[in-house]
């Protein structure tokens, strides 16, 4: 392909083609500080194409592709090229990788220990790390935990932060001096924009750290805590991945034991500021 | 954990047991969750029904055109968005309780090898 | 020679015909095989051929991967193979495995590393009706619920319309032969069910004869070629295992101009072991070649007159020219799927 | 009707209170399992038996509360569309 980029993120290491040149330019700069692939091996391919050749010109738009496709994924308009490369690479990990468990959650450390939250989409997991980060944890990663079977550990994975509408808001003013990727206006998840990983983040992303607690967080509802016993944390947690059931046996030992070692609290707050507090009173408390 | 296939845990002696009601459920399968995957949510849709000069009918199967109390299929997609908001309660853009109703079988419907198939599975959780 | 042929698709059929050759891969063509491997289904086949042998550390950990996802594959497979027997066995017919199943089932080296995706099975005709109840009262359900679909599957097809396990999400293609009776040759499926071998355990798999006639019917008399060089690489390692009166069995089922193509393109892209007469390719071979190769280094599918070609070339094969018409139209008036 | 159990080490516990996980390894699927369920299978495990046989062998490691033939065959039905049980 035409214009290609290459970076490695904690354990994993990605190739990007593209057949325009502005994509490649903006994922350069989201990922300035960041390591090429080992020996310029990657692990997954990730291509940035044209669905149909005319469309490199006519309202032009992107097709995500690569190792991995989801059928009858739409494509997005040209300028989106840089979401379509976040989730191109998403995608990879979701199906591609084996060699830890995938929780879809966002992750930060402090002292060696991890503190993993996970949620669906617009549970404001993503917002919270960021807050978080912008506090003093070390930011792991806002999209997957990725949990080694052997050990147990959590090892970091530190991408741009995919913030979503009043969360950049919101982040920018608990932490000035935080850089962003362009603004992305008009995608089908409302209007996005990258947070850099910090610099801390991305020079430390080789240093894993032990879950210590696991929390399910739901924003926009009255603040409650309340204890999640390890059964339905397992349940949680197998729908939050997305590799637990193709890991087979090493699947299940990583997730049984995880929630076996790992306290785990459902915590609903009413806004940024509260869930922060709440999640950092849940952490002193261990 | 252990890596070790293990024993049973041995049940207490004389200890009780109920069997569980006639139609209660005592084994939950975990199936894939290709659900969470992230951001395939985002782009997906699924068209009502898959192919042209159909009808859904209130039951969600597909029907010829023109069958009397059939909705008709619906000229744009859903995306994965608006499908997933329907499916937690709420509507999909431009139906009536009706055919929201019949459209939402319809895609519940679903099964592998079906134009938005996949989309439909990647919001779905497992059973469980 | 064939034209120019040498692809990053033939770099990768190089690296599976001789390991050895990995051993001169620099850092560009590592990640060109890689992605080919991907995009052709053959990326746990790669890691089985290259198992021992010295690789850079990020290609190692990429096959140590492929390789637990296929056994994976492997072990998915062999447990619907499990689960179709239990819900036939009452009926006592026989069911033989056909493709990935069978090669996994059988222990054969087709089987090692290779990606399974539906469970085919293969059973005598009559027992169609008995097998379909069978099936569906044991937990599958139809894949497509569409009249005009099932239709075309029973009057058409040699096989019954896909059916999906509703607890498993697997699905279970149920064939009577390995031909559609529309196409132009006819196999002998009562000959391919009494010669088959049992596995042991009441299911069965064809005979080493009738696996690579089935495996070449399938490649060059069916479809279009898309997979075809995973289908190819079947085809090599079923005839390294050997087969006793190939031709003979061949000609039986009308299908000796398929077998002879796919040992003449087996050694030809992947050094299979077959008699001299077949070491040299044909002219006639060569569009086939160039459609098995047909991927870049990137993974995507290149050659587009190629591919339309087969694919016009897949409806003829498998139609009289009238119904073919008529499949067309109804399929283009229901618009795409 | 005589059911069978699964081979020995064909499953793996993890008892998560207040359930049992259970990985089935010839299948590679994870089942979680409620009371009669994992009682059952280790009834059963290794071996094969009718209907009256499990109940009473049930019997003696229990006190069975409501206990009909049709609750156990319905549990045992359940567990055979899941591949841990095989109907013989």
């Amino acid at each position: 392909m035409r214009y290609r980029f290459g970076v490695r993120v904690g354990p994993v290491s990605f190739r990007v083609g593209s057949d325009r040149r502005a994509p490649v330019a903006q994922l350069r700069d989201l990922y300035a500080g960041y390591p090429a692939p080992e020996v310029g091996i990657a692990d997954h391919t990730v291509r940035l194409e044209a669905p149909r050749p005319w469309r490199r010109w006519l309202r032009p738009q992107v097709r995500v592709a690569g190792d991995f496709e989801l059928p009858g994924a739409v494509p997005l308009p040209a300028r989106h090229a840089l979401l379509a490369a976040e989730m191109a690479m998403n995608l990879q990990m979701a199906l591609g990788h084996r060699r830890h468990l995938l929780l879809h959650a966002a992750t930060v450390e402090q002292g060696g220990r991890a503190l993993v939250m996970t949620g669906e989409s617009g549970a404001g997991k993503s917002t919270l790390a960021a807050l978080l980060a912008g506090a003093g944890w070390r930011l792991l990663g806002d999209e997957f935990a990725l949990i080694a079977p052997d050990t147990g550990l959590a090892h970091a994975f530190p991408r741009p932060v995919s913030l979503k509408n009043e969360s950049v808001a919101a982040v920018r003013t608990a932490w000035p001096d935080a850089r962003f990727g362009p603004e992305l206006v008009g995608t089908p998840k409302g209007t996005i924009r990258h947070l850099v990983a910090p610099a801390d983040s991305v020079a430390r992303m080789d240093e894993p750290a032990r879950p210590a607690l696991i929390v399910f967080p739901r924003f926009g509802v009255a603040p409650d805590i309340r204890p999640v016993p390890p059964a339905e944390a397992f349940v949680r947690l197998t729908e939050a991945s997305t590799n637990y059931v193709a890991l087979g046996e090493r699947g299940f030992a990583a997730l049984t034991r995880l929630v076996r070692e790992v306290p785990a609290v459902a915590l609903d707050y009413p806004d940024g500021a509260t869930g922060m507090a709440a999640v950092e009173r849940c952490w002193a408390a261990l | 954990m252990t890596d070790q296939p293990s024993d049973p845990p041995v049940p207490t002696r004389r200890r009780v047991l109920a069997f569980g009601a006639v139609g209660a459920s005592a084994v939950v399968s975990i199936r894939p969750a290709l659900a969470q995957t992230a951001g395939s949510v985002l782009t997906c849709q699924i068209a009502v029904p898959d192919r042209r000069g159909a009808a859904v009918a209130a039951d969600g199967s597909v029907v010829p055109a023109g069958t009397k109390g059939a909705f008709p299929g619906v000229a744009t997609p859903f995306t994965g968005e608006q499908v997933k908001r329907a499916l937690a309660g709420g509507q999909l853009p431009g139906t009536t309780w009706e055919s929201n109703q019949a459209y939402l079988k319809y895609i519940r419907r679903l099964q592998r090898g079906q134009g938005g198939f996949t989309c439909f599975a990647s919001l779905q959780m497992p059973r469980g | 020679m064939l034209g120019r042929a040498v692809s990053d698709a033939g770099l990768l059929a190089g690296v599976l015909a001789d390991p050895e050759r990995a051993a001169a891969l620099d850092a560009g063509s590592w990640a060109a095989v890689m992605a080919v491997a991907r995009a052709e289904q053959l990326a746990g086949t790669l890691a089985h051929r290259l198992a021992g042998l010295p690789v850079p550390e990020p290609v190692a950990r990429w096959l140590a991967d492929a390789r637990e996802a296929a056994e994976q594959a492997r072990r998915t497979a062999l447990w619907e193979a499990e689960m179709v027997r239990r819900a036939l066995a009452p009926l006592g017919c026989r069911t033989v495995l056909l493709k990935g199943t069978a090669y996994v089932a059988a222990g054969l080296s087709a089987g090692q590393g290779r990606q399974i995706g539906d469970c085919d099975i293969l059973v005598p005709r009559e027992a169609l009706p008995a097998v379909e109840a069978a099936l569906i009262g044991a937990g599958w359900e139809w894949a497509k619920p569409d009249a005009y679909d099932n239709a075309y599957y029973r009057r058409w097809m040699h096989e019954l319309p896909p059916l999906i396990h509703e607890g498993r999400d697997r699905m279970v293609d149920v064939h009577h032969t390995i031909l559609p009776p529309t196409a132009r040759i006819t196999p002998d499926a009562e000959a391919l069910i009494a010669d088959a071998v049992p596995l042991g355990d009441g299911l069965h798999v064809l005979s080493p004869a009738d696996r690579i006639i089935h495996a070449a019917a399938h490649l060059f008399a069916d479809g279009d070629l898309s997979g075809g060089l995973r289908n190819l690489w079947d085809i090599r390692c079923l005839l390294d295992d050997g087969a006793a009166a190939l031709e003979v069995r061949a000609a039986q089922h009308g299908l000796g101009r398929e077998v002879t193509r796919a040992m003449r393109l087996a050694h030809r892209v992947f050094g299979a072991a077959v008699p001299d007469a077949y070491r040299q390719a044909r002219a006639s071979d060569a569009p086939y070649l160039r459609r098995l190769l047909a991927r870049d280094g990137w993974g995507r599918a290149t050659r587009r007159g190629t591919r339309l070609g087969f694919y016009v070339r897949s409806h003829w094969l498998r139609m009289p020219p009238a119904l073919l018409a008529r499949h067309l139209w109804i399929k283009w008036r229901r618009g795409p799927a | 009707m005589r059911y069978r159990g699964p081979p020995a080490g064909a499953l793996l516990h993890a008892p998560l209170d207040p359930l049992a996980a259970v990985f089935h390894r010839p299948s590679g699927t994870t089942h979680l399992l409620a009371e009669p369920a994992p009682q059952i299978l280790a009834a059963l495990a290794g071996g094969e038996m009718d209907l009256d046989a499990l109940m009473a062998t049930l019997a003696v490691e229990h006190e069975l509360l409501d206990a009909t033939r049709d609750a156990l065959t319905e549990r045992l039905d359940e567990l055979a569309a899941a591949g841990l049980v095989e109907r013989l």
